[in-house]
């Protein structure tokens, strides 16, 4: 047996060990879920090298694994990530309900994902595709909020993506047949013009509903807030990006065949961009961590959306930054919310204030990754965001760089909103028994912080995979010529123009703790945030008068008629809509035996009119 | 009888076959009364039994038996469709015992025959 | 020719018997005349060359159907319901 | 060669007229005598079918008279694999309700077993016999004995579901009677390879005709759309394991019928149109109503008649690839949904109603039976990597060389409603707060033992499809094979 | 309207159901005129007198050529009566209390009791000459079963054994089955004639056939008269 099939079984037979372990005692559950996670996971960095091919056989089918530079990019992702959200899960899920079942879910959803991207054949693209999406489906309604209408929704969209792939690839393979991917991208000039246009449509819904575009995105912001937080990292950092993944597939392969392609990568950048600048004005509204963060991840797919549609050398570049950075700073700030909510028991800005004492390491980890996710330099979310601003002057679509300009310029807000609705603000006597979360959940989320501020300072550290894999996907990266094309860096990995900005903003952050060390503070006086009796008032217990309700409300009142028209509502419709044209079908069967005997003379008369039309 | 009947009795038997199994049909799609259905299907079959056993007349036939009274010259009609006839009539018989055991179990239950108020189990 | 006419007058009489069964209220009547079809039937099997058939609807269709048909109207009512004002009598016998 | 085709039928009917004798002395017997003999069968079928594929079809004359003079039984790859199935799965009927009501009478166990061997014997013979009326009169035993077990429970809506299904079983023996009848005048024959070897002699008329009765009698058997009002309240009014024994064995052996008569009887080209549209007519209607069921057995029969709508579609697609794909979905459904029966029959088992609300968190207290409704669930849905998603591949790659786009679309959006009730029914039950007070019952350990069988079935096929993949090329080619079916039994003679 | 619907459908059928047997034509089989096929009854009728020695071929059919079918038939009389017990099964049986049609006077009481032993050796006779004359199995078993009708109808507190009735029946079927496994025994198929078939319109003639119908005799006989025991035992309330 070779690596990859025994890394895979070994995911898999974990999976079940784990959750059998489980049931005998959580510790063992624990160790065995460490060791299900990591072991292969070692084996995957040190086993598994790029190019070795493996064929399996089903029912005539073949079906191909093996690792290319593109996937072994994200699958670094995928592992790390798994890796550093195992150890924070144990002590997260430590006394919830369910452990068994959320540990045996994240390691299938590892395998699958390790399995879409070792795939090289349709066949087992789909499998692990489905495996990854009923595997999050699970996790999604682990904790059992009203999981018929949010669970429902991520299952409906994920299996018409699903289904979408399946259709596109059996008509590819009674086309070409052939099931391999290499196969057909190759001959897909061969297929006949209506299944050019065909295919690559039903392929990019299929990957755009993974990764939450719009107007396919309606499931993302329930499904990431309601997962646990130990796994939401996971699905948004690594579990959306096999939409990009497949995205990145079928743009450089299939569209670039097209004559239609310009047209349709227009049309995707465009949506791309508008999905980054609804989500992060729907982000600014939001009053739970949460629902934040998660709108703030479909704000950032968009912008992958927008480099990997416009697909020159430069924005694809800018898209696999972000892809990495972006599994970076998301998967720690859903720890830090992780954290909060573990040590205090709610993610509601309204309710926590001034954890900035009571937990100092989540916060640096916070602050260093919110800035990450606002592009300020010197952290890696600014690499990205600069060269993909590049990319579009240098593609002279200046409408969509206002347009992200603008959504980023507006997530500086929902950015602070979030820092200061948990960190900041004077702290509450209620909150006086809050505790730093335990070391085992504060060491990943401040690896991945660090990370940030690595990458963003010595971008050249993942110049070397990127690079591969963008080679692999066709672009031509000798020499570093990608890389050159951006005034960020000078020649290949040479980053001498960031690191005066490193310096200069280290100094901001040394004289803004020296600051607070001297000056502190002292002078400042507390009073209840509670207390409004200097307006005369009486306040009843029950009303919250946090200055944090409604923190953004002119903001709010600004955009209101672009928050009353949100595309929710019209799939809620149309679901009921055809829940009533079901309802009204199935009364046909009135439980009347007659009627039954009618409807079959009726179906003999009508068969013997038509005879003549049925058979000739 | 010479052919000329024929023609009319082709047209009267299985005319009246067919007239019968549907005036049984009607009453098993339109009466209300669940004996009532019993008793149109009972009807159809014994429209149907006698359409098969037509179908096996040969004209100028006699009876399949080779009495004593049988020299080798004369047809005989076709046995086959006797015999079919013959195992449906008793299906049939049976059938219709289990029919008016549920009858009496609806009966027992819902003291109606009535079949538009024997509807709990619907759509 | 005498064949030929009975053979008719039969028909008749069964087309006849069949519509009075479907059209008559009540249920024993009905019952009835399906005994009468069937004896009917007998005789149009006998006439047709098949003896055996003859004699198995002559026992099975005119004495045992009819038979249980009966028992089973005595079991349950006589009278057909065309419309369901037993209703509020069916409520009652609740 | 162990055996031969007869015995399927004759050793039950000896053991049913035995059962009665037996029982006076000795009162188990009348539990155990119907497992022992469908074990025996199940050995039988197994032999011949790997005999069967070996050299060939068996073709049984029966009481000494060569086809097509007399009745005769083929046990060919087709038919074999099917009795196999149905076998198998008559046995774990049987395992699973040898205790499924405590306290139950001598009586009513001795009419319960007597009856379920009898409509498993109906079935079998349905898909072995050589004879059309031969087939009817196997439909007959069959029906009865479903009426009879439809109406087992003394409740008053089992009366009224069997009563239901009573009239549209005898209008089907009526159309079959009169279907049979006019091919008889026509060819003067009644065995299945002659009337196929003649059926060119025959007044295309009176042929298309008959086809259209033979089409109505069997698709009330085999639950097409609009003559399968009895089924859903027949199912649902079941015991638990009758409705099981309904959904993995008696509408097999309506479908089988209805494709012998389709594929080698008749040689009618539109029928394969007609056998599309009114199993995707099936199919959605089926699909669309499951959706809004507020019981759950009656959702599980409404699935189960959608699953038979896409097999008679995938049948429909006339190629040797989609009888492959729809013999794959038989046999998965033959397993699949037996499995959501047992479990969901223990799920509901103390709940008068057996409505859907009444699995609210039960995962908690029943884990077993939840965690396997679930993967029969996902299984039928055709996720992967369980059975149900091979089949389902099979089945789109079939209509997809036929270049058939709208039906693979139509029958991929059903699927997502499939999908939505099934998924709505496992929230229910492991992350749904437990609202009602009922009790659960513990499965008795021979449930617990043909669940469990059942499952792992359902891994080994989805893990390893090859295991299977064999036999059903085999059935399909048999079935393809119009020529040889007719040779074979032409020339058959006393072994 | 629906009755208006129904007609409506019933016409359309009616009208193409006719048509098509109008087509068939009467006393002249189509395939007799067609050469082409040879029709399996005259082979049958030929093999009565030669091979079966039976007179009459509707009993040789029923019982030989076709008796898998009969078999079947027979199954399917005692599943309907297994149905009946289980579909009118109650708890607590009130035996003896039977739902009497018509009180019977003496006249009618003792006259059944005379006319039974004549049934009963009528539908003897019926069922052992079945080989022979017209009649057989079914119409014998019949004739009986309507005798013991007549007893119960006569006689208030008149009851069958149930064990009788189930035993005789299952050693009927037991024959029948029996009789055909031994055919099979000796080398030969299910059902197969094994014994010597004697003359022509001979009583001892025809084989394993008059053995056969005289079991399914028995059988019928049995069932029937089950059949009836069970519905008459069924005392439903009355109405009202």
């Amino acid at each position: 047996m070779d690596m990859l099939t025994l890394i895979l079984l070994l995911f898999l037979g974990g999976a079940i060990v784990t959750w059998l372990g489980n049931k005998l005692s959580p510790v063992v559950g624990d160790l065995l879920f460490l060791a299900t996670i990591i072991i292969p996971a070692g084996m995957f960095f040190t086993g598994v090298t790029v190019g070795e091919v493996t064929h399996l056989h089903a029912l005539g089918l073949t079906l191909t694994w093996g690792l290319t530079p593109l996937s072994y990019l994200f699958s670094m992702i995928v592992v790390g990530l798994g890796i550093l959200l195992a150890i924070y899960a144990v002590p997260f899920m430590k006394g919830k309900q369910k452990t068994g079942a959320f540990y045996f879910n994240f390691t299938l959803s590892v395998m699958s994902m390790l399995g879409i991207l070792v795939s090289k054949d349709w066949v087992s693209f789909f499998i692990f595709w489905e495996i990854m999406t009923w595997s999050s489906y699970l996790m999604v309604v682990l904790n059992g909020k009203d999981v018929q209408r949010v669970g429902i929704k991520y299952f409906v969209f994920s299996a018409i993506g699903a289904y979408a792939m399946l259709m596109a690839m059996v008509i590819m393979n009674s086309q070409l047949g052939s099931f391999l991917l290499a196969d057909t991208f190759n001959n897909f000039q061969h297929l006949t013009t209506g299944n050019q246009i065909l295919i690559p449509i039903l392929l990019l819904v299929a990957f755009g509903v993974k990764s939450a575009m719009m107007p396919l995105h309606v499931w993302a912001p329930d499904a990431y807030s309601n997962a646990p937080m130990a796994y939401t990292g996971l699905f948004s950092g690594a579990l959306s990006k096999m939409g990009i993944y497949g995205m990145v597939l079928v743009m450089v392969t299939m569209i670039n065949q097209l004559p239609e392609g310009t047209l349709i990568r227009d049309i995707i950048a465009w949506i791309g961009g508008f999905t980054a600048a609804a989500a992060t004005l729907w982000a600014i509204t939001q009053d739970d961590g949460k629902k934040l963060l998660a709108w703030s991840s479909v704000g950032q797919m968009g912008y992958i959306i927008v480099g990997v549609a416009i697909g020159t050398p430069l924005a694809m570049l800018a898209a696999m930054f972000l892809v990495v950075v972006h599994a970076m700073f998301k998967g720690s700030l859903f720890m830090v919310v992780g954290a909060i909510e573990k040590q205090t028991g709610t993610t509601n800005f309204t309710e926590i204030n001034g954890l900035i004492r009571k937990m100092p390491w989540t916060f640096i980890s916070a602050l260093i990754s919110v800035i990450a996710l606002a592009g300020i330099p010197p952290l890696a979310g600014f690499v990205s965001k600069w060269m993909l601003y590049e990319a579009l002057i240098q593609n002279n679509n200046y409408i969509l760089v206002i347009l992200l300009f603008f959504a980023s310029t507006a997530g500086f807000l929902y950015c602070y909103k979030f820092l200061h609705g948990y960190f900041l603000g004077q702290e509450e006597p209620e909150w006086a028994h809050v505790k730093e979360a335990p070391v085992a959940m504060v060491i990943p989320m401040v690896l991945l912080a660090l990370g940030n501020f690595v990458l963003g300072t010595f971008p050249q550290l993942i110049f070397k995979p990127i690079d591969a894999a963008m080679q692999f996907a066709g672009y031509d990266a000798t020499g570093g010529r990608l890389w050159g094309e951006s005034v960020l860096f000078t020649e290949w990995g040479d980053v001498v123009t960031l690191q005066p900005i490193l310096y200069a903003v280290l100094a901001v952050f040394v004289f803004f703790a020296l600051f607070l060390w001297f000056k502190g503070t002292k002078g400042t006086r507390y009073v209840s945030t509670k207390d409004i009796s200097t307006s005369g008032e009486l306040p009843k217990e029950w009303e919250n008068l946090t200055f944090k309700v409604n923190f953004m409300q002119p903001f709010e009142r600004a955009i209101e008629p672009f928050l009353k028209r949100q595309i929710d509502k019209y799939y809620t419709a149309f679901g009921n809509g055809m829940e009533a044209l079901f309802e009204f079908t199935r009364r046909i069967h009135t439980g009347n035996g007659q009627t039954y005997a009618i409807y079959a003379i009726l179906f003999l008369a009508l068969l013997l009119l038509f005879r003549v039309n049925l058979f000739g | 009888m010479d052919s000329a009947y024929f023609q009319y009795l082709n047209y009267a038997i299985y005319g009246t076959a067919v007239l019968v199994m549907l005036t049984g049909l009607y009453a098993a799609l339109v009466k209300k009364s669940l004996l009532k259905i019993v008793i149109g299907l009972s009807i159809v079959d014994s429209g149907l039994n006698l359409l098969i056993v037509t179908l096996g007349y040969l004209k100028g036939g006699t009876a399949p038996i080779f009495s004593s009274g049988y020299n080798g010259t004369q047809t005989m009609v076709d046995p086959i469709p006797q015999a079919l006839v013959l195992t449906a009539i008793v299906i049939g018989f049976g059938v219709t015992a289990v029919a008016l055991s549920l009858v009496i179990r609806l009966w027992r239950h819902h003291h109606t025959l009535y079949i538009d108020e024997i509807k709990n189990l619907k759509w | 020719m005498i064949a030929l006419i009975l053979i008719l007058v039969l028909l008749v009489l069964m087309i006849a018997a069949s519509v009075y069964a479907v059209r008559q209220k009540d249920l024993l009547y009905a019952v009835i005349a399906t005994g009468i079809i069937s004896l009917i039937l007998s005789i149009l099997f006998y006439l047709l060359q098949a003896p055996d058939v003859a004699l198995t609807e002559a026992a099975i269709g005119v004495a045992l159907t009819t038979i249980i048909f009966v028992i089973t109207i005595r079991n349950t009512e006589r009278m057909e319901v065309e419309n369901d004002k037993k209703n509020n009598t069916k409520s009652a016998a609740k | 060669m162990v055996g031969t085709p007869v015995l399927f039928i004759a050793i039950p009917l000896l053991a049913a007229f035995l059962i009665p004798l037996i029982g006076m002395v000795w009162k188990e017997s009348v539990r155990i005598i119907p497992g022992l003999v469908l074990a025996y069968l199940l050995v039988l079928a197994i032999n011949l079918l790997s005999y069967v594929t070996v050299n060939g079809p068996i073709v049984e004359v029966i009481a000494g008279w060569a086809p097509p003079i007399g009745i005769n039984l083929v046990f060919n790859a087709f038919s074999g694999f099917l009795v196999t199935i149905m076998v198998f799965m008559g046995l774990l009927v049987w395992l699973y309700s040898y205790r499924f009501k405590s306290n139950v009478e001598y009586e009513a166990a001795r009419k319960y077993f007597l009856l379920l061997m009898m409509l498993i014997t109906g079935s079998v013979g349905i898909v072995l016999t050589g004879d059309i009326f031969n087939m009817f009169v196997f439909i007959e035993i069959t029906s009865i004995s479903g009426y009879a077990l439809t109406a087992f429970y003394t409740g008053r809506d089992s009366a009224e579901a069997s009563f239901k299904y009573l009239m549209m079983g005898s209008i089907a023996s009526v159309m079959l009677l009169l279907a049979i009848m006019i091919i008889y005048s026509q060819l003067g024959t009644l065995n299945m390879a002659d009337v196929a070897s003649k059926m060119h002699l025959m007044d295309p008329k009176l042929k298309a005709v008959s086809f259209i009765l033979f089409v109505i009698a069997l698709g009330i058997e085999a639950e097409v759309f609009p003559l399968n009002g009895w089924a859903p309240d027949a199912y649902a009014e079941a015991p638990g394991p009758v409705g099981a024994a309904f959904s993995g064995i008696v509408v097999k052996a309506g479908v089988y019928a209805l494709i012998r008569y389709t594929y080698t009887i008749f040689d009618l080209s539109g029928a394969f149109n007609l056998l599309i549209i009114i199993g995707l007519i099936t199919l959605v209607v089926a699909e669309v109503a499951a959706i809004r069921q507020e019981k759950l057995k009656r959702m599980l029969a409404y699935s189960s008649i959608g699953q038979m709508g896409l097999v008679l579609v995938s049948f429909g697609i006339g190629t040797k690839e989609g009888v492959f794909a729809a013999l794959f979905i038989m046999l998965n459904h033959a397993i699949i949904k037996p499995l959501l029966f047992f479990s969901g029959s223990y799920l509901v088992y103390h709940s008068k109603k057996k409505m859907i609300s009444d699995v609210d968190g039960i995962g908690k207290l029943a884990p077993l039976t939840s965690i396997l409704f679930t993967l029969g669930a996902f299984a039928i849905v055709g996720l992967p990597p369980f059975a149900g998603f091979w089949s389902k591949l099979s089945f789109l790659m079939a209509a997809a060389d036929s270049n058939m786009l709208l039906v693979i679309g139509l029958i991929l959006s059903v699927s997502v409603v499939e999908l939505v009730y099934y998924m709505r029914v496992v929230n229910r039950i492991f992350f749904f707060k437990r609202t009602t007070s009922l009790l659960t019952r513990r499965p008795t350990f021979n449930a617990y033992v043909v669940m469990i069988i059942l499952g792992l079935m359902i891994l080994v096929i989805g893990f390893y499809p090859d295991s299977v993949s064999m036999y059903l090329h085999n059935a399909a080619n048999s079935l393809f094979d119009k020529s040889q079916y007719i040779h074979s039994v032409l020339t058959a003679t006393i072994q | 309207m629906k009755k208006i619907l129904v007609l409506l459908l019933l016409a359309v059928v009616g009208f193409y159901l006719a048509g098509t047997f109008f087509d068939i034509g009467f006393g002249n089989s189509h395939f007799v005129k067609n050469d082409a096929i040879k029709p399996v009854k005259d082979i049958y009728l030929q093999q009565t007198v030669q091979e079966l020695k039976v007179s009459n071929a509707v009993t040789s059919i029923v019982v030989n050529f076709r008796g898998f079918d009969t078999l079947g038939e027979v199954t399917v009389l005692f599943l309907s009566v297994t149905a009946l017990g289980s579909i009118l099964y109650k708890k607590r049986h009130h035996v003896g209390e039977r739902s009497v049609l018509f009180s019977a006077s003496s006249i009618v009481t003792s006259g059944s009791k005379l006319l039974f032993p004549a049934i009963v050796l009528l539908g003897a006779y019926v069922f052992i000459h079945g080989h022979l004359s017209p009649g057989g199995g079914f119409q014998g078993g019949v004739i009986i079963a309507t005798g013991f009708l007549l007893m119960l109808l006569a006689y208030e507190n008149y009851s069958v054994s149930h064990n009788g009735l189930s035993i005789v029946e299952s050693l009927a079927g037991i024959t029948f089955v029996g009789v055909g496994l031994l055919g099979f025994m000796n080398g030969g198929t299910f059902l197969q004639n094994f014994l010597p078939t004697g003359e022509l319109n001979n009583l001892f003639s025809g084989g394993i056939i008059p053995i056969i119908y005289i079991a399914v005799g028995f059988k019928v006989a049995a069932e029937l008269t089950g059949v009836i025991y069970t519905v008459l035992n069924e005392k439903g309330e009355q109405n009202g």
